[in-house]
C-alpha cells in the first residue's frame, strides 16, 4: 500500500546515493519536480535510466549526481543538444559520465520485460546497427522455432522508479492519462517506486470521467506518493497545463554555459526551497 | 508563372509529396514531422501519422516541436504505451513507411545520430539512436530528408546507428522480416534514391535552378547521377500556402507557450 | 481500411477452409454470431486458436467444422465440460479433432507475440509441468544475460482472427471496451480479421464517453467489419447487454447428447437464417 | 452455543480464513471465488482480488460464474488485457496468493487438471491447464481447495498439469525465481500442509466431528498426520451470514440472467 509522504521525504528515504534511478514519462509527465528535489538533496553517483534523458537529466547530470546514463535518445526535443550531457561525456565536467545507449526499441522492451519479471528482452532489433559493438548489455539469440537471430538486451530492473501522473486516490491507485510512455512498466519494474501527482481526489473509480480500461497503477504496486503541483512543469500535465516550449527553447542558452548553468541552479533550485 | 519560395520549401514539399494518401507513417520529429503534416493538409488527407510517443492516427494543428507533445495525444485516434507501439505498430509490421532526419548519411544510406569522430572520445556527441533503428528495418520502406551539405552528406558514416544498406551495401541481403529499407532521400537541392544493384544513391532528380556542380560540391563523394536525370516538379501555391500557414501557426503556439 | 460487409460475405470472403482461425473474447465479447454463421457455411478444416474454447467452439466443433484444437482451457466456465469437445477428442464424433494444449500464461504471450511480430514468445512458465512431454511446441531458452532457463512457444499467427466489439465508426476503427481480453492482439496478429460489432457510430472520437487511451484498433489494421447486434450473446457486451449464465447452465443438457445437440443446431443455427 | 452448518460451508469459511487483510490473491473460479470473496465480505475488506480476465482489484457483488463477468469488471480498479495480467501482474511478482481448485492433486501436491487415464486416449478430458501452471510457480504461495474424496486425492496424479513439489517433492529446489508452492490445503475434512522437509502433505487440522478414520478413507495414499493435530475453528455466525447472502444474491442473479 502506497505511502503518502512529502517529497522530500520520499526522495530522501528511497533514492539512496549510487542507487539506479529511472525517471520516466515521454515527454509527457517527466517528474521535474522530483529531479530538482534529488539535486536539492545532493544525491550523488547515480546510475540514471530514461529513454529520452531531456533537459531534467540534464540539469541532474550538470548539478554532478550521475555517475552514469542509461538511454536512447539524449536530446533537447526539436531545439538540440543536452548541453550538460555532453559536457560530460565530452569534457568530464562536473565529472567524467559513464553512458550505455540503446535503441528506443530495446529500451522500451526492456521496460516491459522488467514489468513481466523477466531477465530479458527479445526483439527484432538493432539489425545492422554498431550500437551493438559499444555496448556489451545487446546479445542476439536464436528463436528456436524460426532459426532467426533476435536481438536481446537485460530488462530493466530499477532499485527506484519515479514518475509523474495526474492523480492519485486516497487508496493510493494513480491515474496516467494521454501518452503514457512506459510510465507502468517503470514503477512495476522497480523495487521502490515514487509517483509525483498533480492532485489526490478521493476514489478514482467514482470519477466522472472513469473509464474500465484507463491506466490506473493500484496503491499496493507503489511505493510511495508525493503531491508536486506542477510536478512535470516544463514538460506537461494532459487535462492540467500544457508544456512550456519556450522554456525548452530557453534552456538552450541556460545549459551551453556552465556558469549561467550555475546560476541557474543557485537561484532555482538550492536556493527554490522546493515542495514540502 | 514561378511562384517565390525558399529551396527549404521545396526540400519540404517534395517529402510530402512522397507519402501517398491512405499510407502509414512512422514519423521523426523535425523535417519529416513537417513534411508529412503538410502532406495531409494537402494531397494525403488519409495518410496515417504514428509518432513514437504513443499516438495513433494523430491530426496535429501545429507541429509539435517534440515528439510528445499534448497536441499529438489531443488529436490522435488513441494512444498507446511506448513499448505497445514498438512491438505491437512498427515491429509488428503495421507501418508502411518510416520518415526519418539524421546527422549523417552516407553513400550507403547509412544514418548516423549518435556521434561525430570516436567512440570513446567523441568530438561531437549526438542524441543517439531514439526510434531510428528499428524504424528502418521493420517499416515497409524508409524515406530520408536533410539537408546537403558535405558535412552531413559523407562517404562513410562515422558510425552506424541505423542501416541503410551496410558499409558495403549488402547489409540487408538474406536477412529474414526485413523492410526495403530507404527507397529515397530528399534534400534540399534533389532527390536520391539507392541504386537497384548496388545501393549506392544515385541523383535521379535536381530541384528546378540546381545545377549538378551544385549536388557535387555538397557531397562528401563521388556521387553519381541517373542517366535521365528529371527535375523535381515546383510546389504549387496551395501547398505554399498551407506549410506556411502550417509554420506560422506553430510558431506563434510554441512562442506564446 | 476495414471494408464494411455482412457477415456473411465476411465469412464466405475471408475464412477458408482448412485455415488457421482465431476467434477470441476471454468470456466477454465471444464472436458467436459469426462462429454460427461459419457452422451456417459450412466450413470443414479449420485448426481452431482459442484461449477459452468456450461454447461457441463446442457447438462449431459438434457441426464438423474442426480439425484442430489449440487452446488452454477447455470448459464450460462454472459448469462443467465442453461435451462436445470432449466426445470429438474421446469419441471421435462428428469426427476426430486434434488438440495442442497451452498455459493460458503461455497463449496470451504468444497472442502478445503474434501482435508485436515476433516468432516465439519467451515466459516463465510450464515449470514443473507435464505439459511440454505432450505439445512438441514447448521450447525451452537460456537466458544469455543470467542463464535462466525460460520458457519459449511459437507466436500465434492466425490466417483470419475474428473478434466482437462494441463500436465501429464510419472509418472502421473499432472500440473494445471491458474485458478486454487478447482481442487486439488476436486481430493485429492475424494475416486477415474480421470484426463483428453491435453499431456502427459517426466517429469514435467525438463520442461522449472517449478516452485517450482507450482500447481502439484503427480501420486500417482491419480486414473487414460486419456488424452484428447481439452478436456476443449468450457471451456478453459490457455496456449493451449482459452474459446469459442461464444458457451457458442450459448448454450443459443440450450439449450432452448427440441427438438433442444435432436438433440445437437444426432449429437454431442450419434453420435460423443468420444476420446478412 | 454450536451454530449449524455444511461441510462445505465450513471448507469455505476455512479456505477465506487464510487469506490475510491487505493481500493480493489470484482467484481461481469456483471454491476459490467463494472463498476470496467471502474474506474479502468479513475479516479481510482489503483483500485485493485479481481474476486472469484481467479485473484488478475487483469486488464483485455477487459471485461470478465465469472467470470473465460483467460484474468482475464493473467492480474492478481497472481492467487490464489479458497479456498483461500474466505478463505484469502475475509473472512481474505482484501476486502474494494463487488460490486454486483442482480436479486431482497428489500428495506432492501435484495438480492435474487435464484428464484421467492416458494422454493419449483419455478416460476423460478435463478442460486443462488454463492460468494454472504459471499461477503455481509465479505467485508468492499457493492455498488450494477442493472436496476430499479418494478419486480427487491420489497418491500420483495421472498428469502433473501444474506443479506442487514434484512426482518427487524436489521439484521446486534449486529452481530460480519460483514460488514457494502451495502452504495449505483446504478441503471439508481437513486443513494440510507440506511437510517442511519432504513436501508430502499432512494433515494439521481436522475440521469439527471429523475423525482421522474419515480422512484417512477419503485419501488415496497412506495420510500423515500432525503430531500435534488441531480442531478447525468453527465458522462463526456473521460468516455463515454472510456467505449464505452471497450465495443466495449468486444464484437469484445467474437465474434470473
Amino acid at each position: 500500500m502506497a505511502e503518502f509522504l512529502s517529497l522530500h521525504d520520499a526522495v530522501a528515504r528511497y533514492v539512496e546515493d549510487g542507487a539506479t534511478v529511472a525517471m520516466e514519462g515521454f515527454t509527457h509527465l517527466i517528474p521535474f519536480a522530483a529531479g530538482h528535489e534529488v539535486i536539492r538533496q545532493g544525491k550523488r553517483g547515480l546510475t540514471l535510466i530514461r529513454m529520452t534523458p531531456d533537459i531534467v537529466y540534464d540539469q541532474m547530470i550538470g548539478a554532478g549526481c550521475a555517475r552514469k546514463v542509461i538511454f536512447s535518445w539524449g536530446g533537447n526535443p526539436g531545439v538540440g543538444s543536452l548541453h550538460r550531457l555532453r559536457d560530460a561525456v565530452e569534457k568530464g565536467w562536473p565529472h567524467k559520465v559513464e553512458i550505455l545507449e540503446h535503441s528506443h526499441a530495446a529500451m522500451a522492451c526492456a521496460f516491459e520485460a522488467g514489468a513481466a519479471g523477466l531477465p530479458l528482452a527479445v526483439l527484432r532489433g538493432y539489425v545492422g546497427s554498431e550500437l551493438p559493438s559499444v555496448n556489451d548489455q545487446i546479445k542476439f539469440i536464436e528463436c528456436p522455432f524460426t532459426g532467426e537471430r533476435l536481438a536481446a538486451v537485460p530488462s530493466v530492473r530499477p532499485d527506484v522508479s519515479i514518475v509523474h501522473a495526474q492523480k492519485a486516490d486516497r487508496a493510493g491507485n494513480v491515474l496516467v492519462e494521454g501518452i503514457i510512455g512506459v510510465q507502468k512498466e517503470a514503477v512495476l519494474a522497480a523495487k521502490k517506486s515514487i509517483v509525483t501527482v498533480e492532485e489526490i481526489v478521493d476514489d478514482l473509480t467514482a470519477q466522472a470521467d472513469y473509464h474500465p480500461n484507463a491506466c490506473i497503477i493500484p496503491g499496493w504496486a507503489i511505493t510511495a506518493i508525493a503531491v508536486a503541483e506542477n510536478g512535470a512543469y516544463p514538460s506537461y500535465a494532459h487535462g492540467y497545463y500544457p508544456r512550456s516550449n519556450r522554456f525548452y527553447k530557453e534552456w538552450d542558452t541556460i545549459a551551453r554555459d556552465r556558469d549561467t548553468f550555475t546560476a541557474w541552479l543557485d537561484e532555482h533550485i538550492y536556493n527554490a526551497g522546493g515542495q514540502s | 508563372m514561378s511562384l517565390e519560395y525558399t529551396s527549404a520549401e521545396m526540400m519540404t514539399v517534395t517529402a510530402a509529396r512522397a507519402l501517398e494518401n491512405g499510407m502509414t507513417c512512422f514519423v521523426g520529429i523535425g523535417l519529416p514531422s513537417e513534411a508529412a503534416n503538410l502532406a495531409r493538409l494537402t494531397h494525403a488527407p488519409d495518410v496515417v501519422l504514428i509518432y513514437e510517443s504513443g499516438t495513433l492516427q494523430t491530426k496535429p494543428d501545429v507541429l509539435p516541436l517534440s515528439i510528445g507533445d499534448g497536441e499529438l495525444c489531443e488529436s490522435a485516434l488513441t494512444t498507446v504505451s511506448v513499448p505497445e507501439m514498438f512491438r505491437y505498430w512498427l515491429q509488428g509490421g503495421k507501418v508502411d513507411v518510416g520518415f526519418l532526419g539524421t546527422a549523417q548519411i552516407d553513400r550507403y544510406c547509412n544514418l548516423n545520430t549518435t556521434l561525430i569522430g570516436d567512440y570513446q572520445s567523441p568530438k561531437v556527441r549526438l542524441p543517439g539512436g531514439g526510434g531510428a533503428p528499428e524504424i528502418a528495418t521493420n517499416a515497409g520502406e524508409v524515406f530520408i530528408t536533410l539537408k546537403h551539405s558535405k558535412r552531413t552528406f559523407v562517404k562513410d558514416v562515422d558510425f552506424v546507428t541505423t542501416l541503410g544498406f551496410g558499409r558495403d551495401g549488402k547489409g540487408r541481403d538474406g536477412v529474414p522480416n526485413i523492410g526495403q529499407g530507404p527507397t529515397r532521400v530528399i534534400t534540399d537541392l534533389c532527390v536520391m534514391k539507392p541504386d537497384p544493384e548496388t545501393k549506392e544513391l544515385v541523383v535521379v532528380s535536381l530541384h528546378p535552378n540546381v545545377s549538378r556542380e551544385d549536388v557535387i560540391e555538397a557531397t562528401g563523394w563521388e556521387i553519381r547521377f541517373a542517366d535521365t536525370l528529371e527535375t523535381t516538379p515546383e510546389p504549387n501555391a496551395r501547398e505554399l500556402d498551407v506549410l506556411r500557414e502550417l509554420k506560422a501557426r506553430t510558431e506563434r503556439k510554441h512562442s506564446g507557450e
